[in-house]
């Protein structure tokens, strides 16, 4: 179980709703469940070549195997990069 | 292709190499002697990391042909150390922490140096526009110019 | 919370903060002597036997159609062992972010910006292949192109890529363009929050694309074999990536190529991509020599990432009583030649460093004819925090309040929402604000005839992946190997931690940058992360070999190894009934307790503490000239815990000084016909030692706790505050607000005249 | 591309009378940037360094004579050639970095004819005569007759510019030379102004020369702005008449390092302040001497 948040790119592709709650174990898990439910934001998703989230605040690329609990808040986010 | 053949003095050494004449002295050094502490950041003579001192004055390597060194007498940064002791100016950039990357060390020494030599107790003014003509990206210079007060000092009075 | 001002301790006794024995102590970096004496070795410096020099072709058009090139007479000149073009190189995909490094290595059919490479020599001298790569014949079809981002978003815009279609717009636009993508960040309602503002401030601001500025230019020494191998030694701030890119742009498999990380001469940033290696490995191929390409500075800066321009338009709300209630943002950044995310990471920065309710932030990316944009220090952050800390400035002054008072009313803390989302873990926002506020130089009068400007800086920092080996010697000394190439003393700092886990002293610590057949794989030395993530590889790795000296000295007394402690670089016997052993009389008897000791650690880090900067500057202008002299600067950073601190105060003082460089005379200035008219140091001015006062620091303590001591980060935050610093600052001194950078002598001069009439 | 590296004058001349294509150089710090940035190479590169005239520098009863070829930083640091040409030793000493000053010179700042070049205005305001060795013999030219515009002079190819003549200044005159550079170092000037005066016993302005650089292709002269300080008290009045009149002087262009209407304002801010500084100069050598 986590709560996703979606930003407003993301409600594009969720008819506008805001968050959801999903029985994912892992992250993989969650990206193939939200893909089936909004097959757009699947597009979106991989468009992107790599998704990162923040899972609780924390920003985790190459986050596909990451465990998730009841309590985790998980925005989809896209890799940054730095200098 | 003819090459030149030039005779100079490189850090007390009598050394000898040949040229193409449009060649610059910074090449000369760095792939004819293999002293590569003077770098290449430029090439027009903008950014110092090339400096040495030929013939008692500081300049950029850059800009000095080869051939133009023959019979000079020139310092490179690889001269700075004795075979058992660094420069003040070494030992003062290491300790002040007053390098990053690197690349711009070996110019900023020995434009120092020359300062030093001619002005053994510069004001902090006066050390930032001696070394203005030296270019580093990474320290803001704040820790070059304390160090180099710090060696000033240092040499002034010697242990 | 501690801070520091000058260096004070630089022996290596053991005196650090926080309770800790190495951490927090100053010793002299391990790579320093051969630095100092002349000797260190970066990429330029190497020379192989049968050497050739490589020198590449650019494009003197920034948009055209390659219609056919004619190497013939370059080919027959003398000295010339090897010639390529794009057409050398397998053909790239149709889009995306292989295309675009394969299309940035080299050309194919279109040349993008004037400097894009187009084909390449290698010869026995240096003036030979350049002489040659001059005699290759080029004929091109001109393009209209597009240099600026109102010209690059117009309808009727040149378009660089026709398969480029606007993302994040829906439905999908069916028309291609050069708005690569369309980003939003929304929160509440920014109608409402307008409403509520007693104050609502509505300002434009642009700034230009400005270099990285590293000294040393790229340049690699490339040696393919026979076999079909390849060694490069590389400048680069990731050798990992130099290989992985490098196989992407050859089509090679990457176990043909090893990469040996050479001395690096600065990056910040721009050195973590790739230009000129697969040039040199194919040239190295055909000619079956060993082939070095040094760039030019002019090459430099003609065809190596800039950061981008921007465009920002800021509405902002406020109470009287300094509430920021709303903000609304619009922002489009230059992307260069080939999409980026510059514009997203605008979007995210530009409010970061307040709370809002209700924000509405929108972004463009655009791609124009120019090179390809590259991080520099905290991408895009510079320019965001430049128009949100102007408009807070302004705010600060119409309310009547104290700028710093004004921040730390809005200022956000742990659990707080972020503009873009998740929640804020722990950050020092608030510290580096007081530390600001309570410093010496906040506390002093201006001096008469000064402005004085302060302002807020946010970047994320980033984990990534990161390995380390820490092999203990037979003579109790460790050799620590990582992949993360040292941009700026990394390496004191790995020793440093494993000091401090291990209990030896630091210079009993060799540590070394491995190449990419000795270290396992290690992301780029970017985001702020080699110490905090290679070091908390190095940290684990120490910790790792930590069990296994205690299950020694466990072996050696034969008691159970709960009984045996590690403290300071012993193995301690509980119960006390054996003499402590060292770790040099562990590792000395190794081979008789079970063999040489040594560990690995390679990890994803997690938990890389965001980073906040506040900074403060006293100005003079010179009215009658717009000159403007930086008389005092003070720089207050959070570092986590400063593992070596004066390579922190170092990493701050020079994001200073790069930002005021910025800020107040860098840019890049382009003809009408796109070529760029300053590919120089002498007409690129970055600052010079004569510019600047001392850069005063107060580093800032407040642990991540997702790193075991603490780390956050340091290499990228200082740059992003004094661009708003610098305004502010002139604003305080003039009565007069800028909103163009780069605030020279001739925009500063004209706003002055222009706010007198 | 040969160097050459002749010990006389007639020597290098013979040099250059050979090969249309080659060119002199004393410090090579405009040439090698030149070739850096696309120029193309010559066949023949001539060091005039190694001529003792084109690199001494002497004071000859009351005429100084300057090597062409002698570094920059030579005459910055001698304290009687500063002494007499403040203004000059100056422009000099702004002309790049110490690692530049010790390779340009006066004859290259000039031969390389870039409109921005520091020195020539402050050699113009001295009245300097270039002394150039030519197929006649040595001709005397006034320095502001050297440059024809950008990158062109009026030498013959086979002409060398020797050294340069000045007149120790008389009594009561004094010189300064002022800058402006987005930087404090390592800039080409955006604007120059060069300015000398004379003042008579009651501090009133019997003489004045002022020119600008970088404000069109050559240097200019601006004598309305002299009209405007001579004979005056170097008042308010006659100092913004003087800064208008250079302001209106100036025909420059918008280019990278700054604009049409920055130039022309500026011209006049820094005639004004180098007008004062070169009064200051000679109220307080005057004050020296009566105290002495």
């Amino acid at each position: 179980m986590a709560v996703v948040h979606f930003s407003t790119d993301q409600r594009q592709h969720t008819g506008g709703t805001p968050e959801v709650t999903i029985d994912a174990a892992n992250v993989r898990d969650l990206v193939r469940q939200l893909s089936e439910r909004y097959p757009s934001l699947n597009a979106h998703l991989v468009e992107t070549s790599s998704t990162a989230v923040a899972i609780d605040g924390e920003i985790i690329p190459d986050p596909w195997l990451e465990e998730l609990f009841e309590t985790s808040e998980v925005h989809l986010v896209r890799p940054l990069a730095g200098g | 292709m003819s090459r030149t053949h030039v005779t100079c003095e490189v850090n007390g050494d009598a050394v000898d190499f040949l040229t193409e004449d449009g060649e610059s002295l910074l090449n000369a050094l760095r792939d004819e002697l293999g002293l590569i502490g003077a770098k290449e950041g430029c090439g027009t003579g903008d950014c110092g990391a090339c400096s040495v001192i030929m013939d008692g004055r500081l300049q950029c390597a850059c800009l000095i042909f080869a051939p133009e060194a023959d019979g000079a007498s020139i310092t490179t940064c690889e001269g700075l150390a004795s075979a058992d002791e660094l420069h003040p100016l070494q030992q003062c950039f290491l300790e002040g922490a007053a390098l990053q990357c690197g690349i711009c060390t070996p110019g900023f020494l020995i434009a120092a140096k020359a300062l030093l030599d001619e002005n053994p107790d510069p004001t902090e003014t006066e050390v930032r526009y001696a070394l203005a003509g030296n270019l580093c990206r990474c320290t803001g210079y704040d820790k070059i110019v304390r160090s180099v007060l710090e060696a000033a000092v240092q040499i002034r009075t010697p242990a | 919370m501690s801070t520091t001002e000058a260096p004070a301790d630089t022996g290596t006794n053991g005196n650090g903060a926080s309770g800790y024995r190495w951490v927090g102590t100053r010793p002299v970096r391990h790579d320093g002597l051969d630095k100092v004496a002349g000797k260190a070795r970066y990429a330029a410096d190497l020379n192989l036997p049968g050497m050739l020099y490589g020198h590449i072709l650019r494009s003197p058009h920034p948009h055209a159609r390659i219609v056919s090139i004619d190497t013939s007479a370059a080919e027959a000149m003398p000295g010339v062992k090897a010639v390529v073009t794009g057409a050398d190189f397998p053909e790239a995909p149709p889009k995306g972010a292989t295309r675009n490094l394969m299309c940035t290595v080299i050309a194919r059919d279109t040349v993008l910006y004037s400097g894009h490479a187009v084909a390449a020599v290698a010869a026995s001298t240096r003036r030979e292949a350049k002489a040659a790569a001059e005699a290759i014949e080029v004929t091109y079809e001109l393009l209209p192109h597009v240099l600026n981002i109102s010209d690059a978003m117009a309808d009727d815009a040149p378009v660089l890529h026709d398969n480029l279609f606007t993302r994040g717009v829906e439905p999908r636009p069916t028309e291609p363009s050069n708005i690569a993508a369309r980003t939003v960040y929304e929160r509440g309602d920014v109608e409402q929050g307008f409403a509520e503002a007693d104050i609502v401030i509505e300002r434009e601001f642009s700034t230009q694309a400005v270099h990285q500025g590293y000294i040393e230019p790229h340049a690699c020494v490339v040696d393919c074999d026979q076999e079909g191998k390849a060694v490069i030694w590389a400048s680069s701030q990731g050798h990992f990536m130099v290989r992985s890119s490098t196989a992407t742009v050859l089509g090679w498999d990457t176990s043909r190529i090893k990469v040996i990380p050479a001395e690096i001469g600065g990056g910040f940033g721009g050195k973590t991509t790739i230009y000129i290696e697969p040039v040199a490995a194919l040239l190295s191929t055909k000619a079956g020599r060993p082939v070095k390409i040094v760039m030019s500075r002019e090459d430099v800066f003609r065809a190596t990432g800039p950061a981008p321009g921007a465009i920002i338009k800021m509405k902002v709300g406020a109470r009287n009583d300094g509430t920021i209630t709303t903000a609304k943002a619009w922002l489009a950044y230059e992307n260069g030649a080939f999409q980026g995310i510059a514009a997203m990471l605008g979007c995210m920065c530009v409010v970061s460093a307040y709370t809002l309710d209700h924000l509405y932030v929108e972004g463009f990316d655009v791609v124009l004819n120019r090179p390809v944009n590259v991080a520099y220090r905290a991408p895009s952050a510079p320019a965001a925090a430049f128009a949100m800390d102007s408009v807070v400035d302004e705010i600060a002054e119409r309310v009547g309040m104290d700028p710093i008072d004004l921040r730390l009313h809005n200022c956000p803390s742990q659990g707080d929402p972020t503009p873009y989302g998740p929640k804020w873990p722990m950050i020092g926002l608030r510290e580096c604000l007081e530390a600001i506020r309570d410093s010496d130089h906040y506390q002093s009068d201006l001096p008469a005839g000064q402005g004085r400007g302060v302002a807020t800086g946010f970047w994320f920092n980033i984990g990534e992946a990161s390995s380390a080996t820490v092999n203990l010697n037979e003579n109790g000394t460790a050799t620590v190997i990582t992949g993360s190439p040292d941009i700026g003393g990394s390496r004191a700092s790995m020793a440093l931690m494993a000091a401090e886990e291990l209990g030896i002293d630091p210079h009993s610590i060799q540590p070394v940058v491995g190449d990419t057949e000795v270290v396992g794989f290690t992301d780029v030395t970017e985001g702020s992360r080699a110490t905090f993530a290679t070091g908390m590889a190095v940290v684990e790795a120490c910790r790792d070999l930590k069990e296994q000296l205690r299950k020694r000295a466990a072996k050696t007394w034969d008691c159970d190894v709960e009984e045996v402690e590690w403290v300071d670089g012993s193995a301690v016997h509980g119960p006390g009934e054996q003499e402590p052993l060292t770790l040099a009389a562990i590792t000395g008897n190794a081979k008789r307790t079970g063999g040489p000791l040594g560990a690995t650690a390679s990890l994803n880090a997690r938990g890389a503490g965001p980073a906040f900067s506040v900074q403060v500057a006293d100005v003079s202008v010179d009215q009658e000239t717009g000159r403007v002299t930086v008389e005092r600067y003070t720089t207050a950073q959070d570092a986590g815990t400063a593992i070596h601190p004066s390579y922190v105060e170092g990493q701050m003082q020079g994001g200073v000084v790069q930002g005021i460089g910025w800020a107040l005379n860098e840019e890049y200035i382009y003809s009408d016909d796109g070529n760029l008219e300053n590919p120089g140091f002498l007409d690129y001015r970055i600052p010079v030692a004569s510019d600047l006062p001392m850069i005063e620091t107060c580093i800032v303590e407040v642990p991540n706790p997702s790193h075991p001591y603490g780390v956050r980060g340091v290499g990228e935050v200082g740059i992003v505050p004094p661009l708003p610093v610098m305004a502010n600052a002139i604003a305080d001194a003039t009565g007069v607000r800028i909103g163009d950078l780069p605030l020279s002598p001739p925009r500063v001069l004209a706003a002055l005249t222009a706010a007198e009439s | 591309m040969k160097y050459a590296a002749p010990t006389t004058i007639d020597e290098a001349r013979a040099l250059l009378a050979a090969d249309g294509d080659a060119i002199v150089f004393a410090g090579a710090t405009d040439v090698v940037p030149q070739m850096r940035g696309g120029r193309p190479e010559p066949s023949m590169v001539v060091d005039l360094k190694k001529i003792d005239r084109l690199m001494s520098v002497s004071l000859d009863g009351d005429t100084w004579s300057v090597g062409a070829a002698v570094p920059t930083s030579v005459l910055t640091a001698d304290a009687v050639f500063t002494a007499d040409f403040p203004g000059l030793s100056e422009a000099a000493g702004l002309i790049g970095s110490d690692q530049i000053q010790n390779r340009c010179s006066l004859g290259g700042n000039l031969c390389n004819a870039s409109p921005a070049a520091d020195s020539v205005p402050a050699l113009v305001v001295n009245d300097a005569i270039a002394v150039i060795a030519g197929g006649g013999g040595e001709r005397r030219v006034p320095v502001a007759e050297v440059v024809t515009g950008p990158g062109q002079t009026s030498l013959a190819h086979d002409e060398i510019v020797v050294c340069f003549e000045l007149a120790r200044p008389a009594a009561g005159t004094s010189d300064a030379y002022l800058r402006l550079i987005p930087r404090t170092e390592m800039d080409i000037a955006v604007v120059g102004a060069g300015v000398r005066l004379t003042l008579d016993g009651d501090g009133a302005v019997s003489a004045a020369t002022v020119a600008l650089g970088a404000v069109a292709p050559t240097v200019v002269r601006v004598p309305a702005a002299e009209a405007a300080l001579a004979g005056s008290s170097l008042d308010d009045a006659a100092l913004a008449a003087a800064a208008a009149a250079a302001s209106d002087a100036c025909n420059p262009i918008d280019d990278k390092r700054g604009t049409i209407d920055y130039r022309r304002q500026v011209a006049g801010v820094l005639t004004r302040r180098a007008a004062g500084i070169a009064a200051d100069r000679i109220r307080t050598r005057n004050g020296q001497q009566g105290d002495s």
